[in-house]
């Protein structure tokens, strides 16, 4: 499955060699086939996932470099397994919306999503600390390209600060996975699981992987690259960045910190909320004086994968409090379906403003207002999204939000009510830049010669919010698939491995 | 007699005088070449020497695979300044600073 | 009788609100109203089966869960219906107030280009709000609760083109978002302390809760339902329009009228109340909880009735005469008089609802004309909606024998018999609040339909009577406002008609009390044809024919006089100016320091960008090193041949 | 003794020769010493009873490289006066550099070599022995993979050599191979439709 995508970046990559300038239209349509049939593959991953336990499933072991013991160890659970249908169901989505939008090298483009997707499989599949170290930098290629080549005018700034970012806090991950390495003789994630580390060796290594994945999450104060990333990068890159990128860093603290390090998580735990907690204030009020939509939105995604890290780091502190486990299993499950939700809405809402750039070229609020007027079907998806991120049940944006607020809650009075803040504020500025693009009178010829949405993005949004509202109004099955593992997670976090 | 000193005296010699000439040459890279194989030419007297003392052949089929690849470094090395000389209409090792930074 | 009722009584709306809102073309324009009326009717003809089913002896109230939501840390959050008396009773209201708006609607918004997206809103609006009444858990609750207020933002900004519709509808969706804060707050807080959502095994434990303290600051233990129940009322301030959180609901009179009376006026707005009648459990348990909430709800009744008096939007007259009537709701929750307040939520529901359809009506005929200082003597010419609405003030004012008398009555005899602290002061508020309503809602009938008229030239002599699809909920709703009271206060206010469904403690129980004193409705008109109320309400009405039309020059000279009194009400306290210039304003200045100095000086300019150039002068000290000659490279690599060699050596030695 | 006189003078021979190459002004002369280094090289190699590599070095540098050296330089025509200026400059401190530098070499093969034999005469080979048949030996044996790969980079060489040496001159004319290769027959034949003619 991680090869299916690849396979297809390649062909469209050779197509594009062969055709030359003129023939877009077929590598478009084989690299479409090609994720399509990714998204059909990893279906199964859903329908035969096995709910009841928390065991990894659908694992796939070869020896890779039999000398140090890399294996490549691929295999799912219910924390990775969503992940993986999210990224398998919006590259297709992705590559619809990019059909026209890109004119440059389209097939390159696509190529390069391919990349991507099969890369961005790998890591949230990967066993292997070493695999996943690999395919966690690879992934940077791509995206470092998309953005570098087919972004907007200081792109290679902000690639330059992307990649920068993000290399810094892997770099240190590397060196955590080496010495765990040393110590358990193997690069099994499994293994290091079950290591017994003095507390010591804890700090550090947790303090080298949280680099890592707070770079990429974003959290305070390492996030200043996601804004100018998605400011520059192209719609398509948007989405992904913000969709699947973001929840690596997630990812990455359920599946490293936690259960590798818990002595040294449930220490430093106050930290970590106390930058979740800034990140949902703070950057709630800076998201607010945007002028540029794709930044609000930008901003507004680190306040929300703030959730995520509240969700999952509340967890010692009510284990401290109550010395029993009540929240920790909801502050964990509402992280995932936050991820999960914010991939859908982050990335529906970049999809619209890429629609929107598409039409007038400008991404400053300032420059429209009124569209409701000639894309009412566009407005309508938009307000959607809209709520969706403000966290209005019936959408998929609340229940993770819901679920973390209930769960802070049992750690500490004032967590929740500063996470609850969020409402106030991820209301104030994401309604303030409803109100002034889309309603209102139209603002100027350029609104008023926008065409509403064609049938390839009606179908984009459409899909995306079937999902948002699926996920809304019927979270069960998701946090049915996480439960699990969860639980699981649960007690390993609890044994200290003093 | 001679013993292994002498030569890697000498070998020490030959080196320096090598290195010498690479840095007090600084119009010509032709003769910065035929420095190089000097410095070549003193690793190869070590191992001789060293491959004599140990009764090992194994030193001098290093000194074969260091003709070896000195002759195609010098091959190409001649190459490339030709190259260059027809590029630039000159050698002169003070005007290449393209590597500058 | 199986759940199926009642997902069909929720799901009819929801389902001509998707046709209406989707089906385009396809469904036409007439196909909207029709599908969506079709709809809410089915609705409310099931509601009143439900009702009927609750009234019958010995009927049980309906607990069941549809469907499992989601399940985490053995939390098991459902999608259910809890239905009892006050859930039918309101769900009743609910319908019936809607039904009226769908059939006015087709009036009212006849030439509007967005028709469909109305009706579609409505429906979803009533498909939201029964969410809300039926749940049987918090989450529901909130779903219903946030449902509402997405319609209600919707539909205030209906006419998108507006810029003051959209600032409104922003406006009212941010305030309630602050009420949502608190209310998730106070949501988190029961779960936390009773480890489940469900209405009924929170109630089951809500009497340890009282036991229970928290301690918010350090060092000063609080008791955990008073802490919950502020959390929860603080949602229910926003969405009832208590005072500070008011000032939403004026603003929110740009949008379309039958909303105005739908949502503004009847339902959306009493959600609070409901809501902290459905919570009367938990709020028994607190000492604090209740006088804080019976203070802001008199504060409130009477601060903007003042406001109420300076009005000249007759839209706006009735919208503070709503936040005036609903802080005698609260009032009344607050006394634990929670039946009294429910009581009034119903009446005002219809009376409410009436006279701000009667105030579109003029408005319709005005060709969307609001201000009142245009209007005057239009009694002949629209005689339906004169009468009905002359029917509705009285109602509002409480005159004997009318609905309004009876709920607004109970309230004020409840909050004067209550103990608790601060009753006193309630008690003053709401009696003055009397006076105050009977003047404005007099002023304005006045103004409107008696003395001269000053209407705009062009205006004249086309001003007629509404067509049938407007008077007629008018008149049906008129027939309310009368009769909902007489039949109903004995079974509802001290009948103990809402049985379990909401609870009272002993010693707060001041209905009961009044109870025993209450002989039946007609003793209870004598009683008030000799109370305070009464003659206040007289004196009010007195007043206001005197200025407006005895001495119309009297309200100038009065205004003059007192210039201050009269400033500080029309800008309505400076709240609004505190709000947008300290609120709103500072806020964003938080932000953009944040942005400006945290983000792009500190953390950009200092670290990251700060490195980088670090690290760029560095590199330009090297880079001097670097000339590109050959012979350099060759030069540091013999000093650190002969260096290293040194060293080699030093170290032998 | 006799073989160690013949070193030293050897040596000397080699020293001054080696001087020569990086002083002369001139880069014919400076080859000729250097022709003459390799010459002196071979000699001590000899006496070192490395007579293989001796023979090739002989075979393969004067007889080889050396003549390219001279080829490319009378090719370039490089301004000899130009080429030597500035020299004097760094005449002196790179003698100081690399006096330095065999300084610290003689002192290190002094301090590490004590206690090891090293001072002890090589001795001799005895009759019979091949250095040539040695070398073919311990070559073929167990190295012939590296064998090969010297020889697939001599190879490269002289392919990169030819490479970056060869152009194409304008007005030359000369085969395309590649485009032969590629030609389709629509670039040749071109088929026209055409109604018959008749004959008149």
């Amino acid at each position: 499955m991680i090869a299916l995508p690849i396979l297809g970046g390649i062909l469209v990559l050779l197509g594009d060699r062969a055709s030359g300038k003129g023939g877009g239209s077929l590598q478009r349509w084989v690299g479409l086939l090609a994720s399509v049939a990714t998204f059909v593959a990893s279906i199964p991953l859903w329908t035969r996932f096995d709910r009841t336990t928390a065991a990894m499933q659908f694992v796939e072991r070869h020896a890779w470099i039999p000398m140090f013991k890399v294996e490549y160890f691929l295999g799912v659970d219910g924390f990775s397994m969503p992940l993986i249908l999210l990224t398998t169901f919006l590259t297709p989505l992705v590559l619809i919306a990019s059909w026209d939008s890109i004119k440059l090298r389209q097939g390159q483009y696509f190529a390069t999503f391919l990349f991507l997707e099969g890369l961005m499989i790998g890591v949230f599949a990967a066993l292997d600390a070493l695999l996943f170290y690999v395919f966690w930098e690879a992934m940077l290629i791509p995206m470092f390209v998309i953005i570098g080549v087919w972004g907007g005018a200081r792109r290679v700034y902000a690639t330059v600060k992307f990649f920068l970012y993000t290399f810094l806090g892997s770099v240190l991950m590397l060196v955590a996975v080496i010495y765990l390495y040393s110590r358990a003789g193997s690069y099994s994630i499994l293994d290091f699981h079950a290591l017994p580390l003095s507390i010591t060796e804890q700090v550090w290594i947790f303090l080298a992987f949280l680099v890592a994945f707070a770079v990429k999450v974003p959290m305070w104060p390492v996030h200043t690259w996601l804004p100018d990333a998605h400011v520059e990068a192209p719609a398509g890159g948007s989405v992904i960045l913000a969709a699947i990128l973001l929840k690596m860093g997630g990812y990455g603290l359920l599946r490293f910190s936690l259960p590798v390090v818990p002595d040294a998580s449930a220490l430093l735990a106050p930290m970590v909320i106390a930058l979740s907690l800034i990140a949902i204030v703070y950057i709630g009020l800076v998201a607010m004086v945007q002028k540029d939509m794709k930044k609000l939105i930008a901003y507004s995604s680190v306040a929300h994968m703030g959730f995520v890290t509240l969700g999952i780091f509340i967890a010692w502190t009510i284990f401290g409090r109550t010395g029993d486990t009540p929240g920790i299993a909801m502050g964990i499950t509402g992280g995932m379906v936050q991820m999960i939700s914010h991939g859908f809405v982050s990335g529906a809402l970049f999809f619209c403003m890429g629609v929107l750039y598409d039409r007038l070229h400008t991404r400053e609020i300032a420059a429209y207002g009124g569209v409701v007027n000639t894309m009412p079907h566009f407005a309508a998806f938009m307000v959607l999204f809209a709520m969706a991120n403000v966290g209005l049940p019936g959408t998929s944006g609340f229940v993770g939000e819901f679920l973390v607020i209930l769960a802070s809650l049992q750690a500490n009075f004032w967590y929740s009510v500063l996470a609850a803040t969020a409402l106030i504020t991820s209301a104030g500025y994401t309604l303030w830049m409803i109100k002034r693009v889309i309603f209102g009178a139209v603002a100027n010829e350029g609104v008023a010669g926008m065409p509403d949405l064609n049938g390839r993005e009606f179908l984009v949004l459409g899909a995306i919010a079937a999902g948002v509202l699926l996920l809304g109004l019927w979270p069960a099955p998701l946090v049915e698939v996480l439960s699990a593992s969860v639980d699981n997670l649960t007690t390993q976090i609890m044994q200290s491995k003093l | 007699m001679i013993t292994l000193t002498h030569y890697m005296a000498l070998s020490a010699l030959l080196f320096s005088i090598s290195v010498a000439g690479i840095f007090i040459n600084r119009k010509n890279v032709i003769l910065l070449l035929m420095c190089v194989e000097l410095l070549l030419l003193a690793v190869n007297f070590n191992f001789i020497a060293l491959s004599r003392f140990m009764g090992d052949a194994t030193g001098q089929v290093f000194v074969f695979f260091i003709l070896t690849v000195a002759a195609a470094e010098a091959a190409i090395g001649l190459a490339i300044m030709v190259v260059l000389f027809r590029t630039r209409r000159s050698i002169n090792v003070q005007e290449l600073d393209v590597l500058k930074g | 009788m199986g759940s199926n009722i009642y997902i069909a009584i929720v799901l009819c709306p929801l389902l001509a609100s998707l046709v209406a809102g989707l089906g385009g073309r396809l469904v036409g324009r007439s196909g909207a109203h029709a599908v969506t009326i079709a709809g809410v009717g089915v609705s409310f003809l099931l509601s009143l089966l439900v009702l009927r089913d609750q009234l019958a002896p010995g009927s049980e109230p309906f607990n069941e869960s549809v469907y499992t939501w989601l399940v985490t840390d053995g939390v098991r959050i459902q999608v259910g219906f809890l239905v009892d008396t006050l859930t039918a009773l309101m769900m009743v209201v609910v319908t019936f107030v809607s039904l009226m708006v769908h059939i006015y609607t087709i009036g009212y918004m006849h030439d509007d280009p967005g028709y469909q997206r109305f009706f579609s809103y409505i429906s979803l609006f009533t498909f939201a709000m029964l969410m809300l009444v039926m749940a049987n858990n918090f989450m529901q609750l909130f779903f219903g609760w946030e449902g509402v207020g997405l319609v209600s933002y919707l539909l205030i900004g209906f006419w998108y083109t507006r810029p003051t519709a959209i600032f409104a509808s922003l406006k009212a969706f941010m305030i309630n978002r602050i009420g949502d804060f608190g209310f998730i707050v106070g949501i988190a807080m029961v779960l936390a302390h009773t480890g489940s959502l469900d209405y009924q095994q929170v109630f089951a434990q809500s009497a340890a809760l009282g036991g229970m303290q928290i301690e918010v600051f350090a060092g000063m233990p609080w008791s955990v339902a008073t802490v919950t129940c502020l959390a929860l009322f603080v949602g229910a301030m926003a969405k009832s329009a208590q005072m500070p959180l008011h000032a939403w609901l004026p603003d929110s009179m740009e949008g379309p009228t039958p909303i105005s009376a739908l949502i503004h006026a009847a339902t959306m707005v009493t959600a609070g109340v409901f809501m902290v009648a459905r919570m009367s459990p938990l709020f028994e348990q607190s000492e604090t909880a209740p006088a804080v909430v019976m203070a802001i709800g008199a504060t409130t009744a009477l601060l903007t009735g003042f406001i109420g008096i300076v009005q000249n939007d007759i839209k706006r007259v009735v919208a503070y005469s709503t936040l005036s009537q609903l802080g005698y709701m609260t009032a009344a929750l607050g006394a634990s008089a929670y039946a009294a307040g429910i009581f009034h939520l119903m009446t005002h529901a219809f009376f409410k609802a009436l006279l701000f359809l009667a105030a579109g009506s003029v408005i319709v005929a005005l060709h969307h004309e609001q201000d009142m200082r245009k209007m005057g003597g239009l009694r002949h010419h629209m005689p339906i909606t004169y009468w009905t609405t002359l029917l509705g003030s009285l109602a509002l004012i409480g005159f004997p024998g009318f609905s309004g008398f009876f709920s607004k009555d109970a309230i004020i005899e409840a909050v004067g018999l209550s103990s608790i602290p601060g009753a006193g002061y309630a008690y003053l508020c709401l009696l003055i609040g009397v006076f105050v309503t009977a003047l404005y809602s007099f002023r304005m009938f006045f103004l409107v339909f008696h003395g001269e008229e000053r209407l705009d030239a062009e205006l004249r002599g086309h001003v007629r009577e509404s067509p049938l699809v407007i008077t007629l909920p008018l008149v049906l709703l008129a027939v309310a406002s009368v009769a909902s009271g007489w039949p109903f206060i004995e079974s509802v206010v001290f009948g103990g008609y809402f049985g379990g469904s909401i609870v009272v403690d002993p010693a707060h129980a001041v209905l009961d009390e009044l109870g025993r004193e209450f002989h039946g409705p007609g003793a209870f008109v004598l009683h008030g044809l000799l109370g305070m109320p009464l003659l206040l309400a007289a004196a009010g009405v007195a007043v206001a024919w005197y200025a407006y039309m005895k001495e119309p020059s009297l309200p100038g000279r009065v205004r003059r006089k007192a210039s201050v009194l009269y400033t500080l009400l029309v800008n309505k306290y400076y709240l609004d100016d505190l709000n947008e210039k300290v609120i709103v304003r500072g806020t964003r200045g938080v932000g953009t320091l944040l942005w400006r100095v945290g983000d792009m000086f500190l953390i950009d300019g200092a670290v990251v960008n700060g490195s980088a150039r670090v690290v760029d002068w560095v590199a330009g000290r090297m880079r001097r090193g670097q000339t590109g000659y050959l012979y350099h490279y060759a030069f540091a690599m013999v000093i650190g041949l002969s260096i290293l060699l040194g060293w080699i050596l030093f170290k032998r030695a | 003794m006799l073989t160690l006189a013949i070193f030293g003078m050897l040596a000397a021979v080699l020293v001054t020769a080696a001087t020569g190459v990086i002083v002369s002004r001139n880069p014919v002369h400076a080859a000729m010493w250097l022709v003459l280094t390799f010459a002196t090289s071979a000699v001590l190699w000899l006496l070192l009873e490395a007579e293989f590599l001796a023979i090739i070095l002989v075979l393969v540098y004067v007889g080889a490289v050396m003549v390219l050296f001279l080829f490319v330089v009378m090719m370039l025509d490089v301004n000899a006066t130009v080429a030597r200026e500035g020299f004097t400059r760094y005449a002196a401190l790179g003698s100081v550099i690399a006096a330095i530098v065999v300084g610290e070499l003689l002192a290190l093969l002094w301090l590490r070599s004590s206690g090891l034999p090293i001072t002890r005469p090589l001795a001799g080979m005895p009759d019979g022995h091949s250095n040539t048949r040695e070398i073919g030996l311990e070559l073929f044996g167990g190295h012939v993979f590296e064998f090969e790969l010297a020889a697939f980079l001599l190879l490269l060489a002289i392919v990169a050599a030819i490479m970056l040496t060869h152009r194409q001159r304008p007005g030359l004319k000369y085969q395309d191979v590649s485009a032969q290769v590629k030609v389709r027959r629509e670039d040749r034949v071109r088929l026209v439709k055409m109604a018959a003619e008749r004959d008149e």
